[in-house]
């Protein structure tokens, strides 16, 4: 029944992506199993500290992910609308509170379904939902939840030393809380031996982040939002250290080669935002007329991880999260990045995705984009919810793709 | 004793005049005029059939979104209680009605003495009432009284995923154009409503003893899907548009019965 | 004596000109309950609220996208429109993803001298205290700078017991009118909390104290109407509560941020300042984006003690987060609370009262069906 | 030469043919259905005008428009949205702003001289001021839909609309006709509330002069005058709007052919 919906990868290592995801999973039911204890997580929860405690980690908006490209999403989503969660809060969220609490009426869930969670953690950092969500959801499932605090604050609007020290002390109760709740001993070396990996790996994405600015177009975004998937959440592991490797010498060879991502590129484009996940295909649509989508907002990794510090992991950890945090800044901060971007990856047009149920991303989009065309840069705006497919109509967005590619290559004419 | 109730609906104004209790005659209009006149104009048509003139009514109760604009009602009442009250009437088991009218969808639930405990009502959005169902109508050029029937005879469906009535069109018109059956389109479109209106149902907490009223409640294929989502009997009334008036009716008579007289303010 | 308040909370933008004119004084602009106001109270200067005006927006859907908050889009149309010109700064607290967003934008877009970000922590917790505690040594190191002149510990405990005694004195209104709701209607109330927003503190506590004694003496006659409780996001003029007068109901107690979050619970005079002030915004507000669920519904609950309440009605902003993740549970427990619930999801229009009102004459006709 | 081009819209179909730079004959059907059809009744309505061209004359067809992938008979497909520009450019050379209203959407277009797309807008997810939106409003008053844009100016008292939904507008428009509102006073607060919607759009995108509006919604002088007064500038309209999407894919047609 459900036609494939996946975008057309061109790297042959992204392939690898959808086994390792499959493992992954099934790997978490049978720790499940075997009496390991399961968090449900939210993104930004640092897995080096949950392998540290022995626990498996469930990351809750990847498999909403997972749900919504098989284009289940409508389902749930309307399992958790059933009970009052307005169409207005995030669609991964209404997704999974419809999971928890569907009873026969929901379609058959992805993988076999979770692993049943002994606790939750969320880190709302960047996204108020998160908090929202999980409060709810510890609620529904009366579930113990841990609330990992850890600030981002816009545009130099924060003293970072004040706000490392506060995750710091964050990261320990964190730790403590998993020491109550599995009776484990946290093991500093298993935290720093995965950070190490961490910090090679990032190394190794920094150069692939690099690499993108090759024409032709040596990755697309239609393998990198497949592709970015075990650095964030195998991070630390052997695993993912060795596949960024494959998949670097696959781009340096391809870069070597000249093969782009089409046969003729004639434009470049870059996406904003989430992208659609029950119709990645979208992704490619632009090949169609030798364009690539070759860059995405999100996955550019800006700048190397800062090196080892302290004796203490968790310091650095800490010291690296007020970092990472630091982006995009504000509305101006994000201007300047978009903008740079756009140069440094010889970006021809940006398609602005317009999430409904994201406030986060959505609320700066209409200025980015009027920054842009301020500048002379084609944008395109699309409205259309990340994983609710329901908001999605093929016709009209396919229109606008058209009309948007007709501009693009009147202006390169 | 001779009292009237009368629903002032968007789109259909509607009377039920009782004798004794007893219902003596209904009747039903479509129209867009003013709600004074037609409001007359249905309740002396109801009095034809009988030997009653519109002076001998005791007590008129008025309800609908039109309810302020009856000038000779006695007084008013929402639609939330005369909904529940005349299925309460018709059902004395009803525990859920759920009144499928043009523009709104409404559940109310009942304790078992009839009162309404909780009741919600759709959103600003249309999809998912009466006028979605008419505008797919027109779209099919299929009358809106044949779409239950046909839509149950089809042996496949197309799903219509749009949450907005309008943009549901177009994805309807490029299922037609993909040569798509027009029956199976029609199960989608029924599909989408019911889930619409379990989205209610949900909230208000399901039971036993569900009771359709409205319009729309005459589609039998709404009634079907809806029995198969919450896998429990669902019971139409059996003349489901006039039960408001029905309730606003025995709202009249309660009101003579109560105070001797019938009181001209609500409140 | 109400009119006033609301004559103050209706021209509020001319009372805060004509406060600026009249001591030379520094006017800032606020969003939410959640910034310490003492401290700007302290440095000479007037804290304001920034509210919704319920008109069509022009000039803010060229810079925000369609689907967000309409409080936000509203307050930020109308400083586009220079209706707020007279602001010397804004400060901004992290309650939401689109407030915080706003501190960006108020940097980029308006032409203002100042604006400060107050970071909240999400959990409450004795470390979120310290955290937050060193925040707003930042802010009032802020503030000091902007003004130019340090704020001494005296005023800064001086400031902290204007606003006790107001908070005092509001909490009092509220414990009067639960009781006795014939001595003050729902919007009569709101128009006093809101107005206790824009008013100097001295002000407004010197009108309070007289309405109050007012209050002990008039005539408590018994409450006839449906008494309601309301859970609301964001409502910024008192049109909902009069809007639900006039279906004959009446709100006899509140939880939300333009109610009774803004005055809940004192700053420990006896404790250090900023300690003091940490513990009380941090722990003592409850605003769903920081406290848990069930101690959200524990105080929603405490709230609604002594007042016979026949039912919730509870508004959330379209597309506010806090408050729309927590609905379903809210609803819930005042269920099973034995309280009926009527929700909404308000849009900040003026016209949208029209339809609002067929829900709440329904809704209390049901109520009054169940009482007889 | 001779070509044509052909616009698949919602509610209506369109063909131009067009004979070097001169409009040879056009035709507006209704759009059914089934729209391939639609298309093809479209054409051969336009060349029976001619009365002496076949279709085989034609040198290169071009299809636009909501419906345009069904059109088996044409060469290509452009975009409504290029061709709304290309055509109204045309028409009138100084127009750098298009603003074109259809059945489901609303969109603002800007082009440089030769009438070539430079950027658009066009209605969030939601139907609320579209073609369709006026076409329910005029149903539900009963009122031809060519009379709705003149009444509307005919008021000093406009109602405000509080429904952003074109479908519960039109019920909201019911309601208001049973409490007895003047026609008038309610055709004001529609048209009012989608001039504001329009004029969003436009800004969003820039005015730059000259504006031209198309699609059915030129001839709807109670949003052009409202248009007009917001953002300050005449607007041009082309004796018969509806065409200029086929218009621009007929020219379109034309450029392609000569180039082959």
């Amino acid at each position: 029944m459900v036609q494939s919906t996946s975008a057309k990868k061109s790297l042959q290592t992204t392939l690898e992506v959808p086994v390792l995801r499959r493992k992954y999973y099934a790997q978490t039911l049978d720790d499940s199993q075997k009496g390991k204890k399961v968090a449900w997580c939210s993104n930004n929860i640092p897995s080096e500290i949950l392998d540290a405690m022995d626990v498996t980690g469930v990351f809750l908006e990847n498999y909403a992910t997972v749900i919504a490209s098989k284009r289940l999403g409508s389902g749930f989503c309307a399992a958790g609308e059933k009970v009052g969660f307005s169409q207005d809060v995030c669609g991964y969220a209404r997704m999974l509170m419809g999971y928890v609490l569907a009873k026969n009426d929901a379609p058959e869930a992805p993988y076999g379904g979770l692993a049943k969670p002994d606790f939750l953690l969320v880190s709302a950092n960047s996204c108020d939902s998160r908090l929202g969500w999980f409060s709810a959801m510890s609620s529904v499932l009366n579930t113990p939840l841990y609330v990992y605090d850890s600030p981002s604050q816009p545009d130099g609007a924060s003293n970072s030393l004040v706000v490392a020290e506060h995750i710091e002390t964050e990261l320990r109760n964190l730790i403590s809380f998993l020491e109550k709740q599995t009776g484990n001993k946290f093991n500093p070396d298993k935290v720093r031996r995965r950070m190490d990996i961490s910090r090679q790996t990032s190394e190794i994405m920094y150069e692939i982040s690099q690499l993108r600015k090759a024409v032709p177009s040596p990755m697309g975004s239609a393998d990198m939002f497949t592709a970015v998937w075990p650095s964030m959440y195998l991070s630390g592991t052997k695993e993912c250290e060795d596949f960024y490797k494959r998949l670097r010498a696959e781009m340096e060879e391809r870069i070597a080669r000249k093969i782009g991502i089409v046969p003729e590129e004639r434009f470049r484009i870059m996406w904003s935002g989430i992208p659609f996940w029950y119709d990645m295909q979208l992704i490619n649509y632009v090949e169609n007329f030798g364009g690539v989508v070759a860059l995405e907002s999100f996955y550019r990794v800006r700048e190397r991880r800062i090196p080892s510090q302290h004796d203490d992991p968790i310091k650095d950890m800490a010291l690296t999260a007020v970092r990472q945090h630091g982006y995009p800044s504000g509305i101006s901060g994000s201007i300047e990045d978009l903008l740079e971007a756009v140069e440094e990856y010889k970006i021809n047009g940006v398609i602005l995705s317009y999430n409904p149920s994201c406030r986060m991303l959505l609320i700066s989009q209409t200025e980015l984009q009027k920054a842009l065309e301020d500048r002379g840069i084609p944008t395109l705006g699309l409205e259309c919810d990340m994983a609710d497919e329901r908001t999605y109509s093929e016709g009209q967005v396919k229109t606008r793709m058209d009309a948007f590619v007709e501009r693009l290559l009147a202006k390169n004419s | 004793m001779l009292v009237c109730g009368i629903d002032v609906g968007s789109r259909n104004v509607s009377t039920t005049i009782l004798l004794d209790g007893a219902i003596l005659s209904n009747c039903v209009i479509t129209s867009s005029e003013e709600g004074a006149t037609i409001a007359r104009k249905v309740v002396i048509e109801a009095l034809a059939k009988t030997e009653f003139k519109f002076t001998d009514i005791e007590c008129t109760v008025a309800t609908g979104c039109g309810r302020n604009s009856v000038p000779f009602a006695n007084r008013q009442s929402t639609e939330v209680v005369c909904q529940a009250k005349g299925a309460f009437h018709l059902f004395p088991d009803a525990r859920i009605v759920i009144n499928l009218g043009a523009e709104s969808s409404r559940v109310m639930r009942l304790n078992s003495e009839g009162k309404v405990v909780a009741f919600t009502k759709n959103d600003k959005c249309a999809a998912g009432s009466g006028l979605f169902l008419e505008t797919m109508s027109q779209l099919l050029a299929i009358p809106l009284e044949s779409m239950g029937e046909l839509s149950l005879k089809a042996d496949g469906c197309e799903e219509v995923s749009s949450i907005c009535a309008v943009f549901a069109e177009s994805e309807v018109i490029s299922h037609i154009h993909k040569g798509v059956p027009k029956q199976y389109i029609l199960v989608g479109i029924h599909k989408a409503v019911t889930t619409k209106i379990m989205e209610l149902l949900g909230l208000v907490g399901v039971n036993k003893d569900i009771i359709l009223t409205g319009g729309v409640a005459k589609n039998q294929a709404i009634v079907h899907e809806l029995e198969q989502k919450i896998g429990a009997n669902v019971f139409v009334a059996p003349e489901p548009q006039i039960v408001g008036a029905l309730g606003a009716a025995l709202i009249a008579q309660e009101t003579i019965q109560d105070r001797g007289m019938p009181s001209v303010k609500r409140l | 004596m109400l009119e006033e308040f609301e004559n103050y909370r209706v021209a509020h933008h001319q009372e805060a000109k004509d406060w600026k004119s009249k001591t030379g004084g520094k006017v800032l602009g606020t969003l939410c309950c959640n910034v310490p106001e003492e401290i700007i109270h302290a440095a000479g200067m007037l804290p304001v609220r920034l509210l919704g005006e319920h008109e069509p927006t022009t000039e803010a859907d060229l810079h925000l996208p369609t689907n967000l908050c309409p409080y936000c889009k509203s307050w930020f149309d109308q400083v586009l429109k220079g209706k707020y010109d007279y602001l010397d700064g804004m400060v901004i607290p992290n309650v939401c993803n689109i407030i915080k967003a706003s501190y960006g934008f108020s940097k980029y877009l308006f032409k203002l001298s100042y604006v400060h970000f107050v970071d909240i922590p999400q959990s409450i917790s004795p470390e979120g205290v310290e955290f937050f505690a060193k925040n707003i040594m930042d802010f009032k190191k802020s503030i000091e700078d902007f003004s130019g002149k340090p704020i001494s510990d005296k005023a800064l405990r001086h400031s902290i017991d204007v606003y006790n005694e107001n908070r005092t004195l509001l909490d009092k209104m509220y414990t009067l009118r639960k009781k006795y709701p014939s001595v003050l209607s729902g919007s009569e109330a709101q128009s006093v909390v809101i107005s206790s927003m824009l008013m100097p503190k001295e002000e407004h506590n010197r009108l309070l104290s007289r309405l109050i004694k007012d209050m002990e003496k008039s005539d408590k006659a018994l409450e006839k109407r449906v008494s309601l409780f309301v859970s609301a996001s964001i409502l910024d003029d008192t049109d909902f509560f009069k809007l639900i007068e006039e279906c004959g109901g009446n709100v006899v107690t509140d939880d939300m941020p333009m109610g009774s979050r803004y005055f809940y619970g004192l700053v420990d005079s006896k404790d250090e300042p900023l300690h003091a002030l940490a513990e009380r915004y941090l722990t003592k507000i409850a605003c769903p984006r920081k406290m848990l669920p069930a101690d959200r519904l524990a105080f929603s609950v405490s709230r609604m003690e002594g007042a016979n309440i026949n039912g919730t009605i509870i508004h959330s902003m379209r597309a506010c987060d806090p408050h729309l993740y927590e609905y379903p549970l809210l609803r819930q427990e005042m269920e099973k609370q034995g309280l009926p619930v009527l929700f909404f999801r308000g849009e900040e229009t003026a016209t949208e009262r029209e339809q609002q009102k067929s829900d709440i004459e329904a809704f209390i006709e049901m109520l009054q069906d169940q009482m007889e | 030469m001779l070509t044509a081009g052909i616009d698949v819209g919602s509610s209506t179909s369109k063909a131009v043919i067009l004979q070097d730079n001169k409009i040879l004959s056009y035709s507006i059907i209704p759009t059914s259905a089934e729209s391939a059809d639609s298309a093809q009744r479209a054409f051969d309505k336009a060349l029976d005008k001619t009365q002496f061209i076949s279709p085989d004359d034609i040198h290169w067809i071009i299809a636009t428009g909501y419906g345009r992938v069904v059109v088996t008979f044409a060469k290509e497909t452009v975009t409504e949205l290029s061709c709304h520009v290309k055509g109204a450019n045309w028409l009138f050379p100084s127009v750098r702003t298009v603003l074109d209203m259809g059945g489901q959407d609303c969109k603002a277009i800007k082009c440089d001289g030769q009438g070539r797309l430079l950027n658009f807008t066009m209605n969030d997810k939601c139907a609320a001021g579209t073609g369709r939106f006026f076409e329910l409003i005029a149903k539900v008053m009963d009122l031809p839909l060519s009379d709705i844009g003149e009444l509307s100016l005919e008021t000093d008292d406009e109602v405000r609309m509080s429904s952003t939904c074109a479908v519960f507008g039109k019920s909201e428009v019911a309601s208001l006709m049973r409490q007895g509102r003047n026609k008038s006073d309610i055709l004001g607060g529609v048209h009012t509330a989608v001039s504001d919607r329009i004029v969003t759009l436009l800004r969003r995108v820039g005015i730059t002069p000259d504006l031209a509006i198309t699609g059915g919604i030129a001839r709807n002088i109670g949003i052009v005058k409202r248009v007009e007064k917001r953002v300050g500038c005449r607007a041009l309209i082309p004796e018969e709007p509806q065409i200029i999407g086929a218009l621009g894919a007929a020219l379109f047609a034309r450029d392609r052919a000569s180039r082959n």
